[in-house]
């Protein structure tokens, strides 16, 4: 009950960001609107933990650019060089993230970073299977994501 | 002042794109092509939609970047994920210099249903 | 298609996307949008909710038939058009508006009413048409 | 040079540069795979061409249009990928 | 505000349409609406042709924008004639539908996208503007490629790919028209369009326009050549599809010809020219596909573009009285033509196929019927003094008056081969002994039939051969009524002024 | 850049006529979609282009303070856009049933229609 | 009282219908015994005329006019003269007969009610017909009895050959039909009036115009169709499929005489003119003795009459077309003289097929012992056929060469064509009248027995009729021949009618006539073989050739439309496009200027021409790729670019729209597309080059055009207006989405209308199964 309020009061302020009018007709409207949203969406569907994690996601936002920004600079020098340097290859990455919530933000956050794509979670939810451009040592990369990215997002997220 | 700040935003945003551009080009395989060029673009986009928030400076058109931006953070991963696994299934080879593959054998042809662990066909039958 | 990631992200979508769609239908007086874009983002959130979890869960999100949200649109939009005859005596689609404008959507008058219909009609009409093609693959 | 000149002239034909990169890569293929991923990456580049042309031309409704094209344009790879997948399956 | 009767034929349709649609689940509702629907829309039809008659052209302007700013509908006799022939065919139509058309298709949808097309029709019939009257067409279209395809069994998809092919192409020369039209004159209200393009100076531009409004209403018209959609396509739905389409469809495409070629592109000595051309060759061709086939259905088809050729020919003519043997045709045509594809359902209800070489014994069994179905087929040929002979004569004599005896013959080979093949189908269909054919499986014979279903069948074709037979009979009222419509077309000041107010 | 507009018009008719000139049925329905953007097209170069003014009054204004586009023919392609997109769809469902039923993309194979019978 | 009765005329003629449309009703009534009252209509009818008799013989013409669609010039006006009185008794008089016979000769017939229907209708049609003043409805008339016929001859429609006979005359008939209404309305414009009294004042306009010719080649076409004149006669013999009565009424004693009418009618109008006459002469006496000598080779009774009936009719032509007052006179004699001799003979023959189930003539003799009151009936006309004193017959024979002898230069050869004829005729008539009834009679026909009065006493009543007049020729001399004669323009010398002129050539050329043809008759026995041999020359025949025509103009029929209807979708779409370019090829290469103002023009940008290449490389890529899902993906590219040029042209609506439209697209096709097979290259090179240079050429097309059109100033003042007023009165600012909502607002809510039908036509295309069950 409180996630979802917390949702609708979120989604109230994406209206408003949005429409750019922060007359108080607006957070009404805003608020009604999500409130109506939500119940649209919601019938039928037990669950309503949709923005539960959505303030920690924001502060996490801006680690993650910096992430991007750097593993870009080096993705772009292989790019640009006419040699390649990777060795790429499929890697099975063993998952501590359980919640759908959490393997999908990891996920997604691997993709983003240069270099690394996740093709996809087994069925079992206990391994990730991530494209990289290098994976000179196995170990090492699957240590790399493992206390790199996943760690810090569960601690955010847990 | 923020003329610098657009022009160095926007300089950046469109050289990540051409960046993009290029690796897609020049990367040997499809799975190297998404992975490389997924997030350069995404990045590129970030930095010129964010010049343009810079210009207008205009609190609905700020939100309405920051939408988009967000919107592309949001499902960008999640295409490249698809269309990844989608490359894989319709049997997409990795580049002949790739080292590893975990994934080879993993994925049950009928149903696509994906292990964790080797699958032994004969077993199930 | 089953995956975690596409089924966790289309939970996102789903809201944010119609929340979307209803800034769009009703900034369209004013600015690019309006009904017709409004129902086509309307529409993609459902879709986007389909290809993750299945069609049927999208059904029974939306448990009426997409269907009949054409003739409501239909009925909506032309009820915009005549209230002008019933009302004032005017011409078919005569705008006849309220006095007050409200933030955002400005003026509320007909010619809202009759984007709502297009709105809504097209959203029954692009999910009858993907719903169906999607079942019968 | 101004701003506008500096956008107009340089970084509008870059981006467009790219887009022909992006679409030499589009002709090449070789798998539908790789059209869809540049089908999706033109996409993308296209918004960053609006939002510089929204700047040159001082008109923030064009933001407007990326933003379309931003929600609008995963459905095609997500569609892409579900044919690709039903595809396979079936075969 | 009397003006208001000119949208109740489009605003009735409309709603009939959303009402079917939120009927969807109750067929027996949805016959219920279709039937009450139909009669409120022949009243209003009615209604309009009696203030138009009396009070002369009547214009709306939709959303109260003045012309030519927004769109105009205009009801001028010809306008009101066509939307009571709709409202007319319409009827029956409906009802026969109700008779005849399966419980499955009915599900379907077909009803709602029946009133979906008069809505289309009407809606083309009344407006004034150029850009609104490809919109129209358009519901039109997709109305009748639903009709066309529902059921989706193999012949249906054949004809309909062609059907579907060649009309949306008609739509896109259609749209370049207005597309050049616009670009020459940045109007799209047809009496602001008919003021500027007579202003203009490159003659030359405006022909090739009107190059391309021929031809895009000729495929919709089917006139020679550009006809090939419709014997590939309108035999192969049930007859009730059928019955619209071969009595309005067509028209739609000669009533949008006759409203741009007298209203907008006039006086052009060379386009007249093309026109009576081709409708020498529509008359022949058509004759000749006639004489070629054995399935009464495509038989009736290839009459259709026959007689296609003999309104065309009164507009390339380009007389008042040559205007009115057209109107008059039209108007003669559409009951006819609506009957007789009823008629052909009736016929293979009766024996369960279309092939003149299988059927027969008709008129043994079922004298009474046989006689109820001739009165379409001597009206269709014209024998006089049934509907189809009145218009002849304005055609041949205006013909006569340029001297132009080819399509004098031309006319009378049209006329000749609708008579021959008449007779020959009431030699083959009616009057040979009927031959013992396999039965079909769960096929509803006619003879199997409850006495409603027989009378929601035979009724329709009942009360279009009273309306065919007044029309032969009382062509006085009729002709007075095509001369009305092509004294207002020939003089189009008189809707000029009725929607521009100069 | 009219000039070339028009030569790209000519481009998408003569393409889009091409493609119904062959004998896939997909191939046809894609040639019509591109001779309907050649018409949207036209309608958008004839009713003459204009550079970065969208039609949309300014904030704070009642009117136009400046040159803009014009946005009748935007209108009309709107409409005619939307109109085509349901044709389209029903179109590309037309090719789904038309395989189903004649087991064909090959149109030369779809006369049965106008045989003699 | 008789003021009443003059109204009546409309009434008058619309009886025969009224009781044909009872019938429908009360059919089943009049099935038995009281089939009989029928008769009672032509017989009313025929009083009804007869007693205007008096006033006509007084030379009154007696008019009506009844308004029917006066704008198109069209009224009933009814003219009774002397020469429509001639026809309306006959064909009232004649019919009443007819109508009495038939009900004992089809007693029983389960279709008898429709039968009476048909010839309700014919009879009143043939009234019309020769009642009419007005030539448009007295063409209404005409069509009518043709169509009648169809159904008459037809009646037996069980059999192929009856069906085919119907067909034919219609054919021949109609076609005639058609070439009248052509003729009227040629003749009714160049007059002035429709009316045939009314152009007797226009003669000399008529025939001076330019149009002269050509109106009377049509007026002779449907004449000569319809009095079956050779070369269109076939038909008739054909005709005899029909029961006899249709025959007897039909096609021997008043339809066919309805081409007689026509040019009887019109010789006021039209006639005496070279073309007139000469053409009446030649094709009259080519009919008279063409047909007169198939009359020997035919064994079939019915066959020998029709082809004498063809001959008789041969010999009216010839003699309208000498059109001297003799010949006139000899014409509307000859009229009477044939309707009552040959529709005798019909009469006789259909109750000796009824009777003996025969009408081979080689097989028929001895009649006379079991059907004596026929046999009288027949003897008498076949006296009056072969103008034996006293019969009417003599009189009308004496007439014939009276007109010849005195027909100038070329008297000798006509009288010579005149006797042939005759005598044939002669022999004809004996074979029919005489020949069954003399001679032993066969064992097979002993059991033969007298019909029914009602079958015997009509002819007997036409044959004593043919004898009275021939001996009180007065009786209808002044009555009816003298209007006659005067109606057709001959007012000059009184006419005389006497059987007795005197010892002269004409009595000796009769004698001889009479003589040679009795000789004839029992010289020449018909036989199979005979019948045979002339069927060996059938291949020259005009039956034949116009069937063979007709076998053609079928097979050419398919022919065109096989090539015109081939069933390719993309033959079709070449030949509408080839159309469409060279019309407006043609126009724009006649009226352009070729003055493309560049100057106009923006400039070009590096982005724009980019986004243009990517475009058109999109397009060829999408035209020429072999993968089908390569194509949609470039579709998506193509797309993508539309909406960027709408972006750099100040459209965002349309870019957002075209782009979400052309996703969508891409996303329906790709869900389509996978169960389809692969593409195949299916059209081989030649084509694509050929389809290639078609393309480029409507895309050059387009694009000239395009330039033009850019090159013409345009200024709308609409958007003007929607610039001042979309804020304030529409109160929008985006123009194009108050255009959308407001000013057009009807075409946003029809788009609506059409994506909902698309919606429901795609759900129903994929839903709706129809199965075994559910299909019928
Ligand atoms: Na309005
Ligand atoms: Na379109």
């Amino acid at each position: 009950m409180r996630s979802k309020f917390l949702s609708n009061i979120l989604l109230t302020l994406v209206w408003v960001a949005l429409t750019g009018s922060f007359a108080l007709l607006n957070f009404l409207f805003g608020f009604v609107l999500s409130t109506f949203i939500l119940w649209v969406i919601s019938r039928g569907n037990g669950e309503n933990k949709y923005f539960k994690i959505l303030p920690k996601l924001v502060s996490f936002v801006f680690f993650f650019l910096y992430e991007l920004f750097k593993a870009n600079i080096q993705v772009a020098y292989d790019v640009v060089t006419p040699k390649f340097y990777m060795k790429p290859g499929i890697v099975k990455v063993p998952l501590d993230a359980k919640t759908d919530m959490e393997i999908t933000l990891l996920a997604n956050l691997i993709s983003l970073t240069p270099g690394t794509l996740s093709l996809d979670v087994s069925n079992d939810r206990k391994v990730l299977y991530v494209h990289a451009m290098y994976v000179s040592d196995k170990e090492k990369f699957i240590k790399g994501i493992k206390q790199g990215f996943e760690k810090r997002l569960l601690e955010i997220l847990r | 002042m923020s003329e610098i700040i657009i022009g160095t935003l926007a300089t950046l945003g469109t050289l990540f794109v051409l960046l993009a551009a290029v690796g897609v080009i020049r990367m040997p395989d499809t799975y190297l092509r998404i992975s490389v060029t997924t997030k350069a673009a995404t990045l590129g986009i970030g930095l010129i939609l964010g010049a343009a928030a810079v210009y207008f400076s205009d609190i609905s058109i700020t939100s309405r970047v920051l939408a988009i931006i967000l919107f592309i953070l949001l499902t960008a991963p999640v295409g490249a994920h698809l269309i990844g696994r989608a490359s894989y299934f319709i049997g997409v080879k990795l580049w002949k210099k790739s080292v590893i593959d975990d994934l080879e054998g993993k994925y049950k042809k009928t149903t696509h249903e994906l292990r964790s662990e080797d699958l032994d066909e004969e077993k199930e039958n | 298609m089953k995956t975690i990631i596409l089924r966790t992200a289309s939970d996102y979508l789903l809201p944010l996307l119609l929340l979307f769609s209803i800034f769009i239908l009703l900034r369209g007086h004013y600015l690019p949008g309006g009904g017709f874009v409004g129902g086509l983002i309307a529409s993609i959130a459902f879709v986007l909710h389909a290809f993750a979890n299945g069609l049927e869960n999208t059904k029974t999100l939306l448990r009426l038939h997409p269907g009949y949200l054409m003739p409501l649109g239909l009925l909506v939009a032309a009820l915009a058009g005549l209230s002008p005859i019933f009302i004032e005596n005017l011409p078919f689609m005569t705008g006849i508006w309220f006095q007050e404008p409200l933030p955002v959507i400005g003026m509320i008058g007909s010619a809202l009413f009759f984007d709502i219909g297009v709105y809504l009609v097209v959203i029954g009409v692009s999910l009858t048409i993907i719903f169906t093609i999607t079942e019968s693959a | 040079m101004t701003l506008y000149e500096y956008l107009y002239y340089i970084l509008l034909p870059i981006l467009s540069f790219s887009i022909v990169l992006l679409f030499v890569r589009f002709l090449m293929g070789p798998s539908i795979v790789d059209r869809v991923i540049t089908l999706d990456l033109l996409i993308t580049t296209g918004i960053g061409v609006i939002a510089i042309y929204s700047i040159t031309t001082n008109q923030p409704t064009f933001l407007d249009i990326a933003m379309i094209l931003a929600l609008i344009a995963f459905l095609g790879t997500v569609a892409f990928s579900y044919y690709l997948e039903k595809r396979n399956k079936n075969e | 505000m009397i003006q208001h009767i000119v949208l109740y034929p489009i605003i009735v349709q409309l709603l009939l349409a959303i009402l079917l649609l939120f009927s969807w689940n109750s067929v027996k509702i949805q016959k219920y609406i279709s039937a009450g629907g139909s009669i409120i829309s022949l009243l209003v039809a009615i209604g309009l042709m009696i203030t138009v008659w009396n009070e002369g052209t009547l214009t709306i302007q939709a959303g109260g924008w003045k012309a030519p700013f927004g769109i105009t509908f205009v009801a001028d006799a010809f306008a009101a004639t066509m939307v009571l022939l709709t409202a007319i065919s319409g009827i029956a139509v409906s009802f026969f539908t109700v008779g005849t058309i399966l419980k499955a298709r009915l599900k379907f949808g077909f009803l709602p996208v029946l009133h979906f097309l008069f809505l289309g029709l009407n809606g083309a019939f009344l407006t004034g503007d150029i850009f609104n009257l490809y919109v129209w067409f358009e519901i039109i279209i997709i109305s009748s490629f639903v009709l066309i395809t529902l059921g989706g069994e193999k012949k249906q998809i054949e004809g309909a790919v062609k059907y579907f092919t060649l009309n949306i192409f008609a739509s896109i020369i259609f749209l370049t028209a207005i597309a050049v039209l616009y670009g020459l004159t940045g109007s799209l209200n047809m009496a602001d369009l008919a003021l500027k393009i007579a202003a203009l100076e490159n003659r030359g531009l405006v022909e090739v326009t009107a190059i391309l409004f021929l031809i895009g209403f000729g495929i919709k018209a089917a006139i020679f050549p550009l006809y090939f959609w419709l014997p590939a396509s309108y035999h192969t739905p049930p007859p009730a599809v059928s019955a619209v389409f071969g009595g309005l469809l067509t028209k739609v495409g000669v009533y949008a010809l006759i409203r741009v070629f007298t209203l907008i592109f006039v006086g052009d000595a060379f386009l007249e020219n093309i026109i009576l051309v081709l409708a020498g060759f529509t008359m022949v061709a058509g004759a000749l596909g006639a004489l070629a086939q054995n399935n009464i259905a495509k038989v009736f088809s290839y009459l259709i573009i026959c007689h296609i050729g003999y309104m065309i020919l009164g507009l390339g003519l380009y007389t008042e009285a040559a205007i009115a043997g057209a109107i008059f045709y039209i108007i003669h045509d559409i009951v006819v033509k609506t009957n007789l594809f009823m008629v052909s359902g009736l016929i293979y209800r009766i024996k369960g196929t279309y092939s003149m070489r299988d059927l027969g014994g008709i008129y043994a069994k079922y004298p009474l019927l046989s006689l109820l179905m001739i009165v379409p087929l001597f009206s269709l040929v014209g024998i006089p003094p049934f509907s189809g002979f009145w218009p002849k004569l304005s055609l041949i004599t205006e013909s006569f008056k340029i001297d132009n005896y080819w399509l004098i013959a031309a006319l009378l080979f049209g006329t000749f081969i609708t008579l021959f093949v008449v007779a020959r189908i009431w030699a083959e269909v009616f009057w040979k002994k009927g031959k013992k054919i396999p039965e079909i499986q769960n096929f509803r014979y006619f003879h199997l039939l409850k006495i409603e279903k027989k009378i929601e069948i035979i009724g329709p074709i009942v009360f279009l051969a009273i309306i065919s037979l007044y029309i032969g009979f009382g062509a006085e009222n009729i002709q007075q009524l095509a001369m009305r419509v092509g004294e207002e077309l020939m003089n189009n000041e008189n809707y000029i002024q009725a929607v521009l107010g100069k | 850049m009219e000039f070339l507009l028009a030569i790209l018009i000519g481009l998408l008719y003569a393409s889009g006529l091409y493609m119904m000139l062959r004998r896939s049925l997909v191939k046809l329905i894609i040639g019509l979609i591109l001779l309907g953007n050649g018409a949207n097209l036209l309608i958008f170069l004839l009713g003459r282009i204009t550079k970065g003014k969208p039609p949309i009054i300014p904030e704070e204004s009642y009117n136009f303070l400046d040159a803009y586009a014009d946005p009748v023919p935007q209108a009309l392609i709107l409409t005619a856009i939307v109109i085509s997109f349901g044709l389209q769809s029903f179109a590309i469902v037309l090719i789904k049933r038309a395989y189903k039923v004649v087991k064909t993309d090959d149109l030369d194979q779809m006369n049965s229609t106008d045989e003699f019978s | 009282m008789l003021l009443t009765l003059y109204k009546l005329m409309l009434i008058a003629i619309l009886t025969g219908f009224l009781f044909s449309i009872l019938l429908v009703v009360a059919g089943k009534y009049l099935k038995g015994k009281l089939a009989i009252l029928s008769a009672l209509v032509p017989l009313g009818l025929f009083v009804y005329f007869l007693q205007f008799s008096k006033r006509i013989a007084n030379g009154e013409i007696i008019s009506q006019t009844y308004e029917w669609v006066p704008s198109l010039g069209v009224n009933l006006g009814f003219t009774l003269d002397g020469i429509s009185l001639i026809f309306t008794l006959m064909i009232t008089g004649i019919g009443f007969l007819v109508f009495v016979y038939t009900a004992a000769y089809l007693k029983g017939h389960e279709y008898l009610d429709r039968f009476y229907g048909y010839l309700g209708i014919f009879m009143a049609a043939m009234l019309g017909v020769v009642l009419s003043d007005n030539i448009i409805s007295l063409f209404v008339f005409w069509e009518l009895t043709s169509i009648s016929s169809f159904f008459l001859i037809g009646f037996n429609n069980k059999e192929e050959a009856s069906r085919k006979s119907a067909i034919l005359a219609l054919a021949i008939t109609g076609t005639g039909g058609l070439l009248l209404l052509a003729g009227v309305l040629i003749l009714g414009n160049v007059a002035g009036t429709y009316s045939i009294a009314e152009m007797l004042s226009s003669k000399e306009v008529i025939a001076d115009s330019a149009h002269y010719i050509l109106i009377v080649l049509l007026i002779f076409g449907a004449a000569f169709t319809k009095s079956a004149q050779f070369p269109f006669h076939f038909w008739l013999p054909g005709a005899m499929k029909a029961p006899t009565p249709v025959s007897t009424y039909l096609h021997s004693a008043t339809m066919v005489k309805a081409g007689v009418y026509l040019l009887m009618r019109f010789t006021p109008v039209l006639g005496s003119t070279e073309l007139w006459n000469s053409t009446l002469i030649i094709v009259g006496a080519t009919t008279m003795v063409y047909a007169a000598i198939h009359t020997i080779f035919r064994t079939d009774l019915k066959g020998i009459l029709a082809y004498s009936t063809i001959s008789a009719l041969g010999i009216l032509v010839f003699l309208i077309g000498l059109g001297t007052q003799d010949a006139l006179l000899a014409a509307c004699v000859f009229i009477l003289v044939h309707a009552l001799y040959k529709a005798t003979l019909f009469l006789v023959t259909g109750i000796i097929d009824h009777e003996t189930g025969t009408r081979d003539i080689t097989a028929l003799s001895g009649l006379r012992k079991v059907l004596l009151p026929v046999a009288i009936a027949g003897v008498l006309a076949a006296i009056s056929n072969a103008g034996i004193p006293p019969s009417f017959g003599f009189l009308g024979k004496d007439l014939i060469y009276e007109a010849t002898l005195h027909f100038g230069s070329s008297a000798l050869i006509l009288t010579v064509l005149a006797i042939v004829t005759n005598i044939l005729l002669l022999y004809a008539g004996f074979l029919a009248g005489i020949k069954p009834f003399t001679g032993k009679l066969p064992a097979a026909f002993e059991k033969v027995h007298l019909p029914s009065f009602l079958m015997w006493l009509p002819p007997l009543i036409l044959a004593t009729l043919g004898i009275v007049i021939g001996v009180f020729p007065s009786i209808i001399q002044g009555a009816l021949i003298q209007p006659a004669v005067t109606a057709l323009g001959e007012s000059g010398n009184e006419v005389q009618l006497k059987l007795w002129h005197g010892f002269n050539l004409i009595l000796a050329l009769s004698a001889t006539t009479i003589g040679v043809g009795a000789l004839l008759y029992f010289i020449l026995k018909p036989s199979q073989k005979l019948e045979k041999g002339i069927a060996k020359l059938e291949f020259i025949a005009p039956q034949t050739i116009v069937e063979k025509f007709g076998v053609g103009f079928g097979k050419f029929s398919r022919f065109t439309t096989g090539i015109i209807q081939n069933g390719y979708l993309r033959y079709y779409v070449s030949v509408i496009i080839l159309f469409l370019v060279l019309l407006t090829g043609y126009t724009l290469i006649q009226n352009t200027k070729y003055v493309i103002d560049y100057d106009s023009f923006s400039a070009l940008t590096v982005y724009e021409v980019l986004t243009v290449l990517v475009m058109i490389v999109g397009i060829l890529f999408t035209v020429f790729t072999k993968s089908r899902l390569a194509a949609v993906a470039a579709m998506g590219v193509v797309g993508l670019a539309i909406s960027l040029i709408f972006v750099y042209y100040s459209a965002p609506d349309l870019a957002m729209t075209q782009f979400s439209i052309d996703t969508l697209t891409v996303i329906l096709f790709v869900l389509v597309l996978y169960r389809l097979p692969k593409y195949l290259n299916f059209s081989d090179y030649k084509v694509r080059i050929k389809d290639g240079v078609l393309s480029l050429v409507f895309g050059a097309l387009i694009t000239v055009l395009a330039l033009e059109v850019l090159s013409e100033p345009q200024g709308s003042q609409i958007t003007d207006y929607y610039a001042e007023n979309a804020y304030i009165l529409a109160k929008g600012k985006n123009v194009v989405n108050v255009i959308l909502v407001d000013f057009r607002g009807i075409d946003t809510f029809m788009e609506i209308a059409v994506l909902t039908i698309a919606a429901i036509g795609v759900f129903s295309l994929l839903k709706l199964r129809l199965t075994s069950k559910n299909r019928r």
